[in-house]
């Protein structure tokens, strides 16, 4: 036992001094999912970051000169994998992306201690906007609360009154991130909220909530979905023939490839979005020169057209952008974390900036601010065609002054329930 | 007996006090009448044969005594006072214990634990206690470990005390497996069949320790057992059944000459 | 040479009771507890307190508890991480509900009430053997996960479903929560260990022990020579589950920090069951040699290409360790059946009369 | 509350038979796949006592190699042909790699070297095929993919052709195995084997052909149960988790009766069902599915060991 353990021991330490950072390097890897039960709808988007960074570091050396080791650890969506990436790469580590909330809970405690901001865009703990309180985490550009409200604003305040709205979720923390905005808002438009949580194990066989959907005839599907539960959820929607033009899903649940399988029958299912595949922007023309061309891509052509790729592109752009701002307010091209959270504070994506980057129109545009860590950029809402996702509205908005007293408040009861718990003033 | 403790009853030789009494005894599975209308006692301090062709009931017999069968009809009187219904676990705990026909020893264990088992039912020593492995738990494993330790020199097992019954030969994990029975310091002692599948040696050696057991620790026996020789060397009163039914009892000379069972076992049998 | 017992000798049977009657064992034992209580905390980094030495003493203490209830009283059980789950929860409740409680404290007590649930599942093994028992054990573990999930009273009505260890203090210094510090971790978890162990090996060489033994190699001739089953089981269940229980909060509270229901699903059981099979079922000691295969082992093969320079994309080590354990699995099941402690203790009767074979 | 246990759930049942027969229609789907895995896992019990948890990954590891093998431009029949082989060679490697060197261990053993393969073929499927969801290739089997409709008492009652075929091919299987088990040699012996080892091996077939056999029928199993499901909602590895499933079923049916399998699977896959729609949601949040069945198990086995179709079991010493 003594000999195994200081095997272990002595392979761990070379392990930590292995992954250090050579000069002229910023580390900023990523805790990504290419394997386990939410593979399919992880890959594209880990595709997409890591393109996008390939790119940087081929087209301009890096960013600000210093080259991006964008090195992704492998957790599965698993929390525990997840934790054991967490703490062997915050060492050197000026980002986390923890990429699932049940990560993000995990280490969001421990950002005040460990002082490493957490990049999660488009998903984690809503109330992370909070930045007085989360004052190392960030889900820029959008949060799920931000989803929620847009949704619902997209349907129609006059259109949901008296009417049955089914909240089709994940019974996972993801899922019920949105439940007390979606509660609110239920109390306050006054319609009648039919929570229907799947399973873990049930993701690829709803019939059971499906035939509750049949029975109760809810007027909207509002759909929490992620991995195989996309797939198994339009599936029997098709099935039972609700009408997909009222079945409206998080952005996570508008992956291509799970419309793919119903494809003509899934007609008129919508996503809200916060990113958009624009095939035409100049930033995909460098992709495919810096990374495609060179052979250095993990995508191919049709998973490249689709959303989520396009999502990690925008990802990655956020990422990088925060590390641009953060060199020019440090003076200094290597960065450490705490310059980094100067960054993703100081972001201001415009459309002029968008431009420059060539994503017009992939994102759209937001600034974030000490106190706001999310941006609340607003988004898009798509629809399946049958073949790809269309944009069907104009940009749609949250509802700010709903869900800021909401965030404040949720925020202090997380940072009462963890006592002692730093809260800056952002003066 | 083997605790020096208790008063000695060593030396004891066979009485007229009935240890246990069976009355009637009926044995039905389903609509198989294993054993029909039974009934003998067994006194105190004697050996008590039961025999019979293969089918005849015997080890139903036995199970009833310890317990394992609760009899369909009858009544067992023992020591004195109607037994009431019990499991078999209580069974022991009156002081009945017992051998098996196909070795049940606790494989997993060494010869030591197997026959400390035995003692388990004289070991009371709470949870907490044993857990903390102070005071009374502490005490009563070597008190328990002494008496143990007298069983094993008796049936002379020492040299392999600590090994895996696993690794035994069938002759010593008989003698394991009587070890266990005696380390009980049993009022009544069952063997079912224990010498069976065993060369003539450890027959003779078996027989020995059965003997010196009766002898020295007046213990009563019952014991099934095919070898009539051993049977009529061992035994001080015989039964003998067929098919479920009583048709002898008595001493082994009384039982050879019964003209019953010349017919229905011995005739056959051989 | 070094494992010469000739010339140790027992005068008394108390003597022969001890724990280590053979000298090296004590000496071995006394080396490994000084890497753990003085070496390992000095030279360990973070890393090594989070991936392997906290996890590696939870695990075997979970381990540890499974090999009571299967290793030595024979009840095979799929369920064990939903019974963590019960300490976990039940430790959540305690220090929200109240938060004078010490926290080691309330980890030991939240055993009792994992105990509790235990003994209720534990009834069916009355009736119920082998696989169609483990099978039974598989209703508590999907039950109660359900029951995590839907019993909002259990996470305090939090939005996410998701429990949080808030900052727990003693004497002023941090045991849980996000202001812990690992050291200190891993000293409260070393104690804990160090102490179930100590009262898993009392247990399981005196009366229970033999009884539980017993139960598992042939039931009816326990019951014959006296076991109470039912009684002898449900201690089983009790003892485990309490066990099981207490690395649960230890799991919650003093390593991962937050917990979602799922955490405590059928992957866990079965990991903690891999831990208890290959490290030797009806062995202490086999409980930390198997949490160490299972555990340790994919996190060092894990960095071992980067530490190499060898390029593999994270996904591609993730598959290969998946399979690697499978494989590993099988293989010590194939090399030896009876786990990593027999293999010691093989090697060990080996030492003993080394050099001199004969 | 009582209401909402005893009264509600069976005015609902009658207010609505067309969505109660929906309902029972679903489970039956369900179920006739429950009752196909637990067959898988009764015909292994039966020839080698090993209670085989890799069924579950089997079925994920048939149906993707269905679908990885038409993606490569196979043709589809083609296709099913070459999973057969791949399934056969599964089978082969089993056998002579992890069961012959663990030949009279104790059943756990036997058991965890089959979580052992599950977490193999798991890592080295994900390596094959990577980890995305892909889409069953029902129409290239030629598979119906609409469905049929029905409208009794004014109701709507939705077949869907895709849930029919599966439920007629599952039928269909079943009826073969069990004229393989009866009326063949060979399956003569697979049976016999539970019953009496040695009566099985007198009839002159060898042990490890019968287990390569048995394994490979398990794998046919697997891959109607992978093209069945995966018409459903995908391919992913999270479908190995309806393995679950067939465990309940086992010990109501018991481990050893292939009749208990059938009748214990249709039993499950509907009461599971309608707990789950007339008393789960409504009273319990829903969800009930992932516990029903094995409490229900439990229940029965509390009250009969021998489970619902096992013969009563007399102890001896």
């Amino acid at each position: 036992m003594r000999h195994f353990t200081r095997l272990a021991a002595l392979a761990a330490f070379g392990a930590v001094l292995g992954t250090g950072t050579v000069a002229q390097e910023l580390y900023a890897p990523n805790l990504a999912y290419r394997t386990g039960p939410f593979a399919a709808t992880g890959i594209p988007l880990m595709n997409g970051q890591r393109d996008y960074m390939t790119m940087l570091n081929a087209r301009d050396g890096g960013i600000g000169g210093v080259a991006i080791n964008f090195e992704e650890c492998e957790t599965g969506y698993s929390t525990e994998k997840g934790v054991e990436c967490y703490e062997k790469t915050k060492g050197q580590a000026i980002v986390t992306q923890p990429w699932s909330t049940g990560i993000t809970l995990q280490v969001l405690p421990k950002s005040n201690v460990d002082q490493i901001p957490i990049l999660a865009p488009g998903y984690g703990f809503s109330p992370m906007a909070d930045g007085k309180v989360f004052q190392w985490a960030f889900n820029t550009p959008a949060s799920y609360w931000d989803a929620a409200s847009m949704m619902l604003e997209y349907i129609g305040e006059e259109n949901l009154k008296g009417k049955k709205v089914a909240f089709l979720h994940l019974d996972h923390p993801f899922g019920k991130e949105p439940l007390p905005l979606m509660e609110k808002k239920a109390a306050d438009i006054g319609f009648e909220l039919l929570p229907i949580p799947v399973g873990l194990k049930e993701m690829q066989n709803q019939s059971a909530q499906w035939l509750q959907i049949r029975r109760e005839r809810p007027d909207y599907v509002i759909m929490w979905g992620w991995g195989a539960m996309n797939a198994g959820a339009i599936t029997e929607a098709v099935k039972t023939r609700f009408p997909m033009d009222k079945m409206i899903g998080v952005w996570w649940a508008g992956h291509d490839a799970d419309l793919k399988i119903v494809g003509e029958d899934g007609k008129g299912y919508k996503s809200i979005s916060f990113s958009y595949p624009v095939l035409d922007a100049p930033l995909m023309a460098d992709i495919q020169k810096y990374v495609v061309d060179e052979g250095k891509t993990l995508s191919n052509e049709e998973e490249m057209q689709g959303v989520f790729y396009s999502r990690g592109l925008v990802i990655s752009m956020i990422l990088a952008e925060g590390i641009k701002v953060a060199q020019e307010h440090a003076g200094t091209a290597e960065i450490s974390p705490s310059d980094l959270r100067w960054g993703l504070e100081n972001l201001n994506i415009t459309e002029a900036r968008l431009a420059e980057l060539g994503m017009t129109g992939m994102v759209p545009p937001f600034q974030t601010t000490c106190a706001n860590h999310t941006g609340h950029s607003g988004g898009w809402m798509l629809e399946w065609d049958g073949e790809k996702f269309q944009k069907v509205s104009d940009l749609l908005q949250a509802e700010a002054e709903v869900i800021a007293p909401l965030e404040a408040q949720m925020a202090a009861e997380y940072a009462a329930a963890n006592e002692p718990w730093p809260v800056s003033a952002c003066n | 007996m083997l605790d020096d403790t208790k008063p000695a009853s060593a030396g004891q030789t066979v009485t007229d006090i009935a240890l246990m009494e069976l009355q009637n005894i009926t044995l039905r599975f389903g609509g198989v009448v294993a054993i029909n209308d039974i009934s003998f006692d067994i006194r105190q301090g004697e050996v008590r044969a039961i025999i019979g062709p293969n089918g005849a009931g015997k080890s139903s017999m036995l199970n009833i005594i310890s317990g394992f069968y609760t009899p369909s009809e009858g009544q067992i009187l023992y020591k004195g006072a109607p037994r009431p219904a019990m499991r078999p676990y209580e069974v022991a705990r009156t002081g009945v214990a017992r051998t098996f026909q196909n070795i049940a020893l606790f494989e997993g264990m060494t010869v030591l634990d197997n026959v400390m088992t035995g003692r388990l039912t004289h070991m009371n020593a709470g949870i907490f206690s044993q857990a903390l492995w102070l005071g009374k738990a502490r005490n009563e494993e070597i008190a328990n470990r002494e008496i143990v330790e007298k069983v094993i020199d008796f049936l002379e097992i020492q040299n392999i005390r600590k090994t895996p019954v696993g690794r035994l030969s069938y002759g010593l994990k008989k003698r394991v497996e009587l070890a266990r029975a005696l380390a009980a310091e049993p009022s009544i002692l069952l063997l079912d069949e224990p010498m069976a599948g065993m060369n003539v040696e450890e027959k003779e050696d078996m027989s020995r320790f059965i003997l010196d057991v009766n002898d020295e620790f007046g213990t009563t026996i019952a014991l099934i057992e095919h070898d009539m020789g051993v049977v009529m060397d061992l035994s001080d009163r015989v039964v003998v059944m067929d098919y479920g039914k009583k048709i002898g009892d008595g001493t082994p000379d009384e039982v050879r000459n019964n003209q019953d069972v010349i017919d229905a076992y011995l005739g056959v049998a051989h | 040479m070094l494992y010469r017992t000739a010339g140790q000798f027992k005068t008394s049977y108390k003597a022969d009771q001890a724990l280590f009657p053979v000298k090296q064992d004590a000496i071995l034992l006394g080396v490994i507890l000084v890497f753990a209580w003085v070496v390992f905390p000095l030279a360990a980094s973070e890393f090594t307190f989070q991936t392997l030495l906290i996890p590696i003493l939870i695990y075997a203490l979970a381990a540890m508890g499974l090999n009571i209830l299967t290793g030595y009283a024979g009840q095979l059980s799929l369920g064990t991480a939903a019974f963590m789950g019960v300490g976990a929860y039940a430790c959540y409740k305690m220090v929200t509900l109240m938060p004078w409680m010490n926290p080691i404290v309330a980890i030991l007590l939240s055993g009792v009430f994992s105990a509790g649930v235990g003994v209720a599942f534990g009834i069916p093994s009355l009736r119920i053997k082998g696989f169609y028992l483990a099978i039974a054990t598989l209703a508590a573990q999907f039950f109660l996960v359900w029951l995590f999930e839907k019993w909002a009273w259990l996470y305090n009505y939090n939005a996410s479903g998701a429990i949080q260890v808030p900052n727990l203090e003693m004497f002023g210094v941090y045991v849980a929560g996000p202001q812990a510090d690992s050291l200190v971790q891993y000293y409260v978890v070393l104690a804990i260990v160090s102490v179930m162990t100590m009262l898993c090996i009392n247990l399981t060489r005196g009366t229970l022990g033999r009884t539980w033994k017993a139960t598992r190699d042939v039931d009816i001739a326990a019951e014959l020579i006296g076991i109470n089953l039912m009684k002898s089981k449900l201690t089983a269940f009790m003892v485990s589950s309490y066990i099981v229980g207490v690395a649960g909060a230890l799991f919650v509270f003093m390593w991962r920090g937050a917990a979602e229901p799922n955490l405590f699903d059928i992957p866990l059981s079965f990991r903690i069951l891999f831990i208890a099979i290959i490290g030797g079922l009806g062995s202490i000691l086999g409980n930390y040699l198997g949490a160490i295969l299972i555990v340790g082992l994919p996190v060092v093969l894990g960095t071992l290409p980067a530490a190499l320079g060898v390029p593999i994309a994270s996904s591609m080590v993730e598959h290969i360790n998946v399979m690697m354990v499978g494989a590993l699995i099988i293989f010590f099941l194939i090399i030896e059946p009876h786990g990593l402690a027999q293999l010691w203790r093989l090697i060990r009767e080996k030492l003993i009369i080394w050099p001199f074979p004969h | 509350m009582l209401n909402q246990i005893f009264v509600a759930p069976f005015v609902d049942m009658f207010a609505a038979p067309d969505f109660l027969l929906q309902v029972l229609w679903e489970g039956l789907v369900s179920g006739i796949l429950y009752a196909l895995i637990a067959l898988g896992f009764v015909l292994i019990f039966r020839s080698s006592r090993i209670f085989n948890f890799a069924q579950g990954i089997m079925v994920v590891f048939a149906a993707l190699t269905l679908v990885g093998l038409y993606e490569m431009g196979v043709p589809a029949w083609v296709s099913v042909v070459l999973t057969l082989g791949v399934m056969f060679i599964l089978a082969v490697s089993i056998e002579k790699i992890v069961l012959r060197p663990l030949v009279g261990q104790p059943d756990i053993i036997l058991f965890m070297a089959t979580i052992g393969i599950t977490l193999f073929l798991i890592g080295l499927g994900e390596i094959i095929f990577g980890g995305e969801n892909k889409v069953m290739i029902t129409e290239a089997l030629g598979i119906p993919t609409g469905s049929v409709v029905f409208e009794p008492w004014g109701g709507l009652l939705i077949l869907e052709e895709k849930d029919i075929t599966a439920v007629g091919v599952a039928g269909m299987l079943v009826v073969a195995l069990l004229l393989f088990l009866n009326k063949t040699r060979m399956g003569r012996a697979i049976r016999a084997l539970g019953d009496d080892p040695q009566a099985a091996l007198s009839v002159g077939i060898s042990l490890q052909t019968i287990w390569v056999l048995v394994w490979f029928i398990a794998g046919i199993i697997a891959l109607v149960t992978g093209v069945a499901w995966g018409a459903r909602a995908g391919v992913s590895f999270a479908l190995e988790v309806i393995a679950y499933k067939a465990l309940p079923v086992l010990m109501l049916g018991g481990l050893e009766s292939i009749t208990g399998a059938i009748i214990g699977g249709l039993m499950i896959g509907m009461l599971e069902k309608l707990f789950e729609i007339y008393w789960g949601q409504p009273i319990l949040g829903g969800n009930t599915e992932t516990w029903f069945a094995f409490v229900l198990a439990l229940i029965v086995l509390l009250f009969r060991p021998q489970g619902l179709f096992g013969e009563k079991i007399i102890e001896r010493v």
